[in-house]
């Protein structure tokens, strides 16, 4: 019997709990589960010091972006079994968690690598942006290398 | 042909139409994704500064600018695409 | 200035913590935490279900060995920051988490490949035990196939 | 010269020794792994079904079963080392 495949993206203004994005991808047939954390670091820049960020996202287009990302996740590493994604939204503090990945698998190696794919592809395609806000009060628009239409996209 | 369509400004598109969204009330049909872009900069001029880093997506599906063809119906919802920064 | 590393290996017989191991391992330089949750599958094997793992360590060599892992990873990686491994001794019921490993790093691709790799060293050397342990009172010793010296190596 | 040495059995070793530790007091030094593992082995038969899939670790070394010569002193740990199965 093959077990129903869940895959979940929650945007959400709240901080968020590593343990709930655990449990969500929690499976009786799964050994092995990879998780990703991303944080916003502490950085100066010209002087300036990045005191948090604000997220915004095209809510329905990422939910079906994200379906289409773990077809193709699926495609590639058959044996993943749930993929679970939490990523804030609006003002997230720097040191605070802004997107919390898992994906669990009978076996590590198909969920690791999986796992490196689906970030790549998540910051690649999901329709999500960030300001970076300073301690200046000025701000700037973030932009992911793995975007096919940055300016600083990187193959 | 035209069709009326919703148009959705993200990030700093938003902030260069000063618009989170507009109808736009007659778009012709079929349009290649550049000739609705450069309809989108006519009413936007600021929004140059995004050219050639900048999608669009119609019907929450990603289009370059390009001479592709879309095909607009009534209700479409356009929306402006900065290089996104998600994760 | 570099934030000093911290290597944390912790043998113990509670539940594990997830957030606590991603708490061990964050740091304001650090953009990205990779963790890994290895858990007893549900499992029969010749109509035999297995019901729990009984771990047992050789504790002190298994602290100097981990020492040694996170020499040779930080060697290959030098930007991983810290590293925390929570691993379970004593009796480990089906479905409970027996390993937690995080490494943070300030950019997510060395982290990891990191990761991975220290996955793959801690099986190989960590003297550590597991016997899974069958509902019909049966047990039978377990071999890591990363173990150089297990009859079921794989190169 | 020999040493006095305690040697520690884990896992399934322990099994069929049917000891944790044990304390030897004239082990010869130096002596090959493959020696050692021989008096062991001459101690506690049911260790044999080890044979080719267990290294030594001594002094928290491992040292596989070989030609190799150990030099052991007194108050040493010598392990005995079944397929690991951490993780």
């Amino acid at each position: 019997m093959v077990e129903p495949r869940r895959d979940v993206l929650k945007l959400c203004h709240d901080w968020l709990s590593v343990q709930e994005v655990v449990d969500a991808v929690s499976s009786a047939s799964c050994g092995a589960t990879s998780l990703f954390i991303g944080t916003t670091r502490e950085d100066v820049l010209n002087g300036r010091k990045v005191i948090g960020l604000e997220y915004e996202a095209y809510e329905p287009m990422a939910q079906s972006e994200f379906r289409k990302l773990c077809d193709v996740i699926r495609e590639r590493w058959p044996s993943v079994t749930h993929v679970c994604v939490h990523h804030r939204l609006g003002w997230v503090k720097v040191g605070e968690a802004s997107v919390v990945m898992a994906i669990s698998s009978p076996h590590r190696h198909d969920g690791q690598q999986a796992m490196q794919q689906a970030v790549e592809q998540l910051k690649a395609r999901l329709p999500v942006w960030k300001k970076e806000v300073y301690d200046s009060q000025e701000a700037s628009w973030k932009e992911n290398a793995e975007c096919p239409w940055a300016s600083n996209h990187k193959q | 042909m035209t069709a009326q369509v919703t148009v959705l400004y993200f990030a700093k598109s938003a902030e260069l139409s000063g618009l989170k969204e507009e109808e736009l009330v007659a778009v012709p049909t079929p349009i290649s994704s550049q000739d609705l872009w450069s309809l989108l900069l006519q009413r936007h001029p600021r929004l140059c500064v995004l050219q050639h880093q900048v999608v669009l997506a119609v019907r929450q599906q990603y289009v370059a600018i390009g001479d592709e063809l879309v095909a607009l119906g009534d209700g479409d919802e356009v929306a402006v695409v900065p290089p996104l920064s998600g994760g």
